[in-house]
């Protein structure tokens, strides 16, 4: 893992060079590094985040949601809830940002080459899945079976919805998506109910490994459906936390004695089993 | 090894002022903060305890990390020298003088979290250029546990170390090369001992032990933490949550707790700015609050049941080091009267 | 035919607070005056009751955001007078070195930033900026000194923190003491400087004779300790001040109003001016002397005038005693004393003028009557008096003429509205 | 957005008064080393205590201060929110009451009539309350009287175009960041651990105990801490009364019970 700059805090200027709205809160930005050899230079694993930073509005953490196979440029997925988002909500396409990193262990790709996954995602948890499930496709003989349980809460929050026609298509993907519940004038002939429900709906081995990111409160739920069913060891979480620095000294994001910026984001369901706090 | 007269001490601290900037603990209000001196008098080593530790050194409560401008080019520079102590005299190199043992303990410990993986510049900048002279304590006092925790002596993480071994009369243990050459630089100051002497030592650490050691001790505690968490004893907690009142003093006079909140300002131009730390508390009742609103630790129970956990199992598990040094100020800061070695007790059921 | 007309000024600006002046004109003589005030009523002296006595200083202090000070000032002396309380020499000069702060601030703030702009032609003192930056700077400057003794010596510049009863919670620092006397000094030829500049500007033509009632120095010129006295009587005495003073509530304002043998009375700078300006410091008083304004004078546009004289005095005598503070050792000090049933009566000089504290205490010091008079109310007759003297002179000019100029007259006694609206005196007795 | 500043010109701003001792507004006026400054990034379309042209809403930001204690008040502060995009409470007369609120524990009509008798009658005095009784409030803007730093802290954030945080926690954190000795571990009735910080432990820093005045902190634990006060034999009556000085018509104070 290579860190860009030697003060951890330092972020350095990128552009932004695209902006795809996604849904009434999400939007899609796309960066470019200002050197081109920092850009090129840059690199990093699915499931690490940046720091990004607004001048006068602060920082925050942000999944990578592009794949490292793509070295001209970096995105992001952003929900708008807070200083920061509303600040890069505003932003125009040509603006610059202040980025640190990439922090955090990303998905074990050692544990994942070979084998056969399942990715479960809710809400905006698909946005650091998208990267891993495009650098799977992309070097797709590395890996086994690939199947997606893709959850949100209604119809019109479903992101990335060009690419999960895409995925859709291919044979060698399996992608069931579902939606909590569908208010009146959104269509919808999908699954409705939450993402367990799918679960069920998906032929898996014991030896299949899981990749799970949504709301807190998902977690609990779709691990008491795997229960039994897989291996701890191979059921994999990426965990959201408060981060005020990213790399461990600032304190926020402790949950018990891990840190989710350089124990995690991504932990393995063995690890934090009995970690108080975790789940 | 040498001897340092008690009367010689403030003249040996005027001496070093010709060369170094002296920081020591200084009356303030009936209480002690350390602060840094003009005169060696100002240093007062018979001091009971400060109110914040000497980690304000090192990381003070406001520290600017990064500067920024907006004008055509976003620009970030790193804001290294602010809140040194000698913003203006560049590389001077810094003495803090009369730091007790237990607060040398929580320097190493602090050493781990800010100089190992990613270390942070801000806190290397000013640890690297300061000495550290220790003092010893001669009585516990009523609020400290250095007893309980093992802290009341020291072996390393200092550079000088002055055991009061009488009324007038300290033994000079050194700690480091950098140490050493204090010693030689200033020859006038110290004394060789004597055998007398060091039996004296041996006796004063000797009654130490005596004095200091608390029937009650840490060891098997990570253990019983383990099972306390969620248990039929998880009482503790409740009795604790309620009496807290979430004012997280506790953490900031702490010298492990190294929390921090990261905030911009800008100036009224809107092109310039910068981003600071400002010291934070766990015991905050936004401290672990996500975007949503949702918070991983929604009650005061689980806030204060947390610090407790980070002290005195998580930092251990982490980095091999106890998150408490006993010194309670924590106990004498905290309004509610909380006191953790009443809750170790308790724990302990004892 | 007779000619009638009236006017009515909704809403003073570049004042403190909320009025309104409603006028009848009848060939040109003024026939109804009305100052009224219509910031909201505040009460005070009712919720003063069942306080305890130490909570009365700071209570007391949110009277008046502008005379914070004088409020707390006189406060404590009304209690520590009750209780036989006294108090060091190191405490007296330490609070009158906060009064001069507070005086120099809100002197400096009516005459330069809120006067002044009449005189020179502009809508505010920002706007005054543009021709006169030096002016403005130094007005900014000089307020700034006052509001940082304030927070020197009284911990914040607006309610100060540290008066306490018997003597001060904290004591300043030397080095805050000292950067202080540097900036009196650094400022000093400025502010007698300001003499000249207000010494030179041309004040409406304009004079009526009335009761001057201020504190009356014997050495010095004094605003914390003196006897209260009248240009028409001389020395008042204090304990008597109901027979001379009369509180009443005109039935069309918010604010009391108060007369003296059924006149109006002046109380302010000008009042203090007329007083005692015998005792103004000596270069001040060449200064002044060079203008040829004299006093005592009849103008009520020369309140700006004697502001701006106190200004300078007051310079020069804080510059005096930081120096006597830097020679002496100061201390904290505890002043202990015992809770007793009692009354205090005191009178101070806030910076619009006497400001006087009446509470009567149980033993176990709880308030069981309090009366505050506050300048501000001292002065509304007088200001409706002056009006109705002044309109003849006004005839000819058009409306918005006289508005601006009846405007301008109010301003010069810098009306501290919030500070009058206090004062519905109510005698809750709890049933 | 970014840099309101240069992209959009100057914000638009009123600073008005209602019932109060006008400190808070004169906490503006005591700016004075920024004052010149902040006029080049903002315009004072009203501000009728400083000076003597001015024009009514829209504001970009209107700055309130003052108690709400009569009808035509309340008019006055529907109007003024009706104009304004971003509504601050100036003070605690503004966010609570005040100290006048104090009159609001007894019978305020009853009063008003033995003061005045048959002469009183043209006196409006409603209970006094803080603004958002009777009209929504962006940000509220503590303390008796306000820091001046705070008030240009939500300036400079306006003119980003950020929304001002509030902070969440108690002057406590500000004393001991400040290290000051604790008051109330010396038996001091302090209000520090449940009053919201902001004032950088104004009132501690010169050794005298927190009176409050910037109101109730969300989370306060007033429970504990009214035990607290009373195992440290602070009396009932002192308690209460501490509690009705500045704030006393905060809803959590409001019906505080102390026995
Ligand atoms: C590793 C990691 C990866 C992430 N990846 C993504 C991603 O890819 N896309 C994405 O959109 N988000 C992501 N997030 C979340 C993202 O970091 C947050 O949404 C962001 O920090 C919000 O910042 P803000 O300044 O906009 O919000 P803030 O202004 O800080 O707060 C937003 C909301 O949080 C709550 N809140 C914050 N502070 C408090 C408080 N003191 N008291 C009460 N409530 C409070 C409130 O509800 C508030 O509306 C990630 C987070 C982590 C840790
Ligand atoms: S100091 Fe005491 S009351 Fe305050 S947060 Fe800590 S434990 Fe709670
Ligand atoms: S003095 Fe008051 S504000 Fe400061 S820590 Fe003690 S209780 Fe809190
Ligand atoms: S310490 Fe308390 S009373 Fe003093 S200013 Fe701060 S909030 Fe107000």
């Amino acid at each position: 893992m290579k860190t860009l700059v030697v003060n951890p805090y330092l972020p350095i200027p990128a552009r932004c060079t695209k902006i795809v709205s996604q849904t009434e809160l999400e939007k899609l930005f796309r960066f470019e590094f200002l050197g081109k050899t920092i850009q090129e230079n840059f690199d990093y694993l699915p499931g690490q985040f940046l720091e990004l930073s607004i001048p006068g509005f602060g920082e925050a953490p942000f999944s990578i949601t592009s794949t490292p196979t793509k070295k001209e440029y970096f995105e992001f997925c952003v929900r708008k809830v807070g200083t920061v988002t509303g600040a890069l909500h505003d932003l125009k396409e040509g603006k610059k940002v202040g980025i640190r990193g990439p922090f955090g262990n990303g998905f074990p790709l050692n544990d994942l080459k070979g084998r056969d996954i399942i990715v479960i995602a809710g809400g905006l948890g698909l946005v650091p899945l998208r990267s891993l499930i495009n650098y799977i496709l992309d070097k797709r003989d590395k890996f086994g079976a690939l199947k997606i349980l893709y959850g949100t809460k209604q119809p019109k929050e479903l992101l990335f919805r060009d690419e999960l026609k895409a995925w859709e298509e291919r044979k060698d993907v399996e992608l069931l998506i579902t939606v909590d519940a569908v208010p009146e004038g959104q269509e919808w002939s999908g699954n409705v109910g939450v993402v367990t429900t799918l679960i069920p709906k998906v032929e898996m081995h014991k030896d299949y490994t899981a990749v799970i990111c949504g709301p807190p409160i998902m977690y609990k739920f779709v691990l008491r459906k795997l229960d039994g069913k897989l291996r701890e060891d191979l059921i994999f979480l990426s965990l959201e936390r408060r981060m005020r620095c990213g790399i461990g000294k600032c304190g926020h994001c402790a949950i018990g004695p891990k840190y989710t910026c350089l124990d995690g984001p991504v932990f393995s369901y063995e690890e934090i089993k009995n970690l108080q706090g975790a789940i | 090894m040498p001897l340092i007269k008690k009367q010689k001490i403030p003249l040996l601290v005027d001496k070093m002022l010709k060369k170094f900037d002296v920081i020591g603990p200084v009356p303030k209000d009936e209480k002690y903060v350390f602060s840094k001196v003009s005169r060696g008098e100002e240093v007062f080593l018979g001091y009971d305890t400060s109110i914040l530790p000497p980690k304000k050194i090192f990381f003070p409560q406001e520290e600017t990390l990064i500067t920024f401008k907006k004008d055509e080019q976003l620009e970030f520079k790193p804001a290294l020298e602010d809140g040194t102590p000698s913003k203006t005299d560049g590389d001077r190199k810094f003495v803090i003088f009369g730091v007790h043992a237990c607060d040398i303990h929580a320097i190493l410990t602090l050493d781990k979290q800010f100089m190992e993986v990613y270390p942070d510049p801000y806190y290397i900048s000013k640890r690297a250029r300061s000495l550290i002279i220790g003092v010893s304590c001669r009585e516990p006092k009523e609020t400290c546990f250095c007893g309980i925790m093992g802290t009341y002596t020291v072996e390393k993480g200092f550079d000088l170390f002055l055991e009061q071994i009488d009324e007038d009369e300290f033994y000079v243990i050194v700690g480091s090369d950098e140490g050493r050459k204090l010693l030689s630089a200033y020859p006038d100051f110290f004394e060789a001992s004597t055998e007398e002497t060091l039996e004296k030592l041996r006796k004063v650490l000797k009654e130490k032990d005596e004095k200091f050691a608390d029937s009650v001790s840490i060891t098997g505690l990570p253990t019983l933490l383990e099972q306390e968490f969620d248990s039929v004893n998880g009482e503790i907690w409740e009795e604790l949550g309620e009496k807290c009142l979430g004012c997280g003093t506790c953490c900031l006079v702490c010298p492990t707790c190294f929390c921090f909140n990261v905030v911009d300002k800008v100036e009224l131009s809107g092109k310039e700015g910068l981003t600071k730390r400002v010291w934070d508390s766990c015991l905050l009742a936004d401290f672990a609050v996500i975007a949503g609103g949702f918070n991983f630790r929604p009650t005061q129970t689980s806030r204060i049941r947390y610090r407790i956990y980070h002290k005195l199992k998580y930092e251990l598990e982490r980095g091999g080091i106890l998150g408490c040094v006993g010194c309670g100020r924590c106990n004498i800061a905290c309004p509610a009267g909380i006191k953790m070695q009443d809750v170790i007790k308790k724990i302990k059921g004892e | 035919m007779k000619m009638k007309q009236s006017i009515a000024i909704d809403h003073f600006t570049r004042v403190e607070g909320h009025g309104r002046l409603f006028l009848e004109l009848e060939d040109g003589e003024a026939k109804n005056v009305q100052l009224s005030i219509f910031e909201g009523p505040r009460l005070f002296e009712a919720f003063l009751k069942g306080r305890k006595y130490d909570e009365v200083p700071p209570l007391v202090s949110r009277i008046c955001g502008i005379c914070s000070a004088s409020h707390i000032l006189t406060g404590l002396e009304t209690v520590e007078n009750a209780m036989d309380i006294q108090v060091s020499d190191q405490t007296r000069l330490l609070r009158e070195l906060l009064d001069i702060g507070e005086i120099v601030q809100s002197n400096v703030l009516h005459a330069c930033f809120l006067a002044l702009p009449d005189y020179l032609g502009a809508p505010s003192a920002i706007a005054l900026a543009d021709n006169h930056k030096e002016l403005v700077k130094t007005s900014l400057e000089l307020k700034d000194l006052g509001n940082n003794i304030a927070r020197i010596v009284g911990g914040r510049a607006v309610h100060p923190i540290t008066t306490k009863i018997g003597g001060f919670s904290k004591i300043p620092s030397k080095n805050s003491l000292e950067a202080l006397e540097n900036s009196f000094k650094n400022l000093k030829d400025r502010a007698l400087n300001l003499v000249e500049v207000f010494g030179s500007l041309k004040y409406p033509d304009f004079e009526r004779e009335t009761d001057y009632v201020a504190l009356k120095g014997d050495k010095k010129y004094e605003f914390l300790d003196a006897p209260l006295a009248s240009s028409k009587e001389g020395i008042l005495e204090l304990s008597k001040y109901k027979e001379y003073i009369e509180e009443y509530t005109p039935p069309y304002s918010n604010s009391k109003a108060c007369k003296r043998n059924g006149k109006g009375f002046m109380a302010g700078a000008l009042s203090r001016m007329n007083l005692n300006h015998d005792l103004i410091d000596d270069e001040v008083k060449s200064l002044v002397e060079r203008t040829g304004i004299e006093f005592p004078n009849k103008n009520p546009y020369l309140i700006s005038f004697a502001q701006i004289i106190e200004v300078a005095h007051l310079i020069k005598r804080g510059i005096e005693i930081l120096e006597e503070l830097k020679n002496t050792e100061l201390k904290p000090e505890k002043n202990s004393f015992k809770i007793k049933e009692g009354e205090g009566i005191a009178v101070t000089e806030a910076p619009r003028g006497a400001l006087l504290h009446h509470y009567k205490f149980d033993d176990k010091g709880i308030v069981e009557y309090a009366n505050i008079i506050t300048p501000t109310c001292m002065n509304n007759r007088n200001i409706e008096e002056d009006i109705i003297a002044y309109t003849p002179q006004l005839q000819g000019k058009t409306e918005e003429e006289i508005t601006f100029e009846l405007h301008k007259l109010i301003r010069a006694y810098d009306p501290c509205i919030s500070c009058s609206t206090h004062t519905l005196q109510i005698d809750l007795k709890s049933k | 957005m970014i840099f309101l500043v240069s992209d959009k010109g100057k914000l638009k701003v009123a600073i008005l008064g209602l019932t109060c001792c006008g400190g808070c507004q004169l906490e503006i006026l005591n700016l004075e080393p920024v004052l010149l400054d902040l006029v080049e990034v903002i315009e004072l379309v009203n501000f009728p205590e400083a000076q003597s042209e001015n024009k009514d809403g829209p504001y970009d930001v209107a700055f309130v201060e003052g108690s709400v204690t009569t009808r035509e008040e309340i008019e006055r502060i529907k109007n003024i929110r009706k104009e304004s995009k971003f509504l601050v409470a100036l003070g605690t007369c503004a966010c609570y009451g005040g100290v006048q609120s104090i009159r609001n524990f007894g019978d305020v009509e009853e009063a008003r009539k033995q003061v005045y008798d048959d002469d009183g009658s043209h006196i409006d005095a409603l209970p006094a309350t803080g603004l958002d009784e009777h009209v929504n409030v962006d940000y509220y803007m503590r303390g008796c009287p306000v820091d001046r730093s705070e008030i240009v802290d939500v300036l400079t954030s306006l003119l980003i175009g950020k929304t001002p945080e509030p902070k969440h926690y108690s002057v406590c954190v500000e004393c001991k960041l400040a290290e000051y000795a604790c008051l109330l571990n010396e038996g001091k009735l302090c209000m520090g651990p449940v009053t919201n910080a902001g004032c950088k432990a104004r009132c501690p820093a010169v050794s005298v105990p927190c009176d409050g005045c910037r109101g109730p902190y969300d989370q306060a634990n007033l429970e504990s801490f009214i035990e607290i006060l009373k195992e440290k034999k602070i009396s009932v009556e002192d308690i209460l009364r501490k509690f009705r000085m500045y704030t006393s018509w905060a809803p959590q104070y409001r019906n505080l019970k102390v026995i």
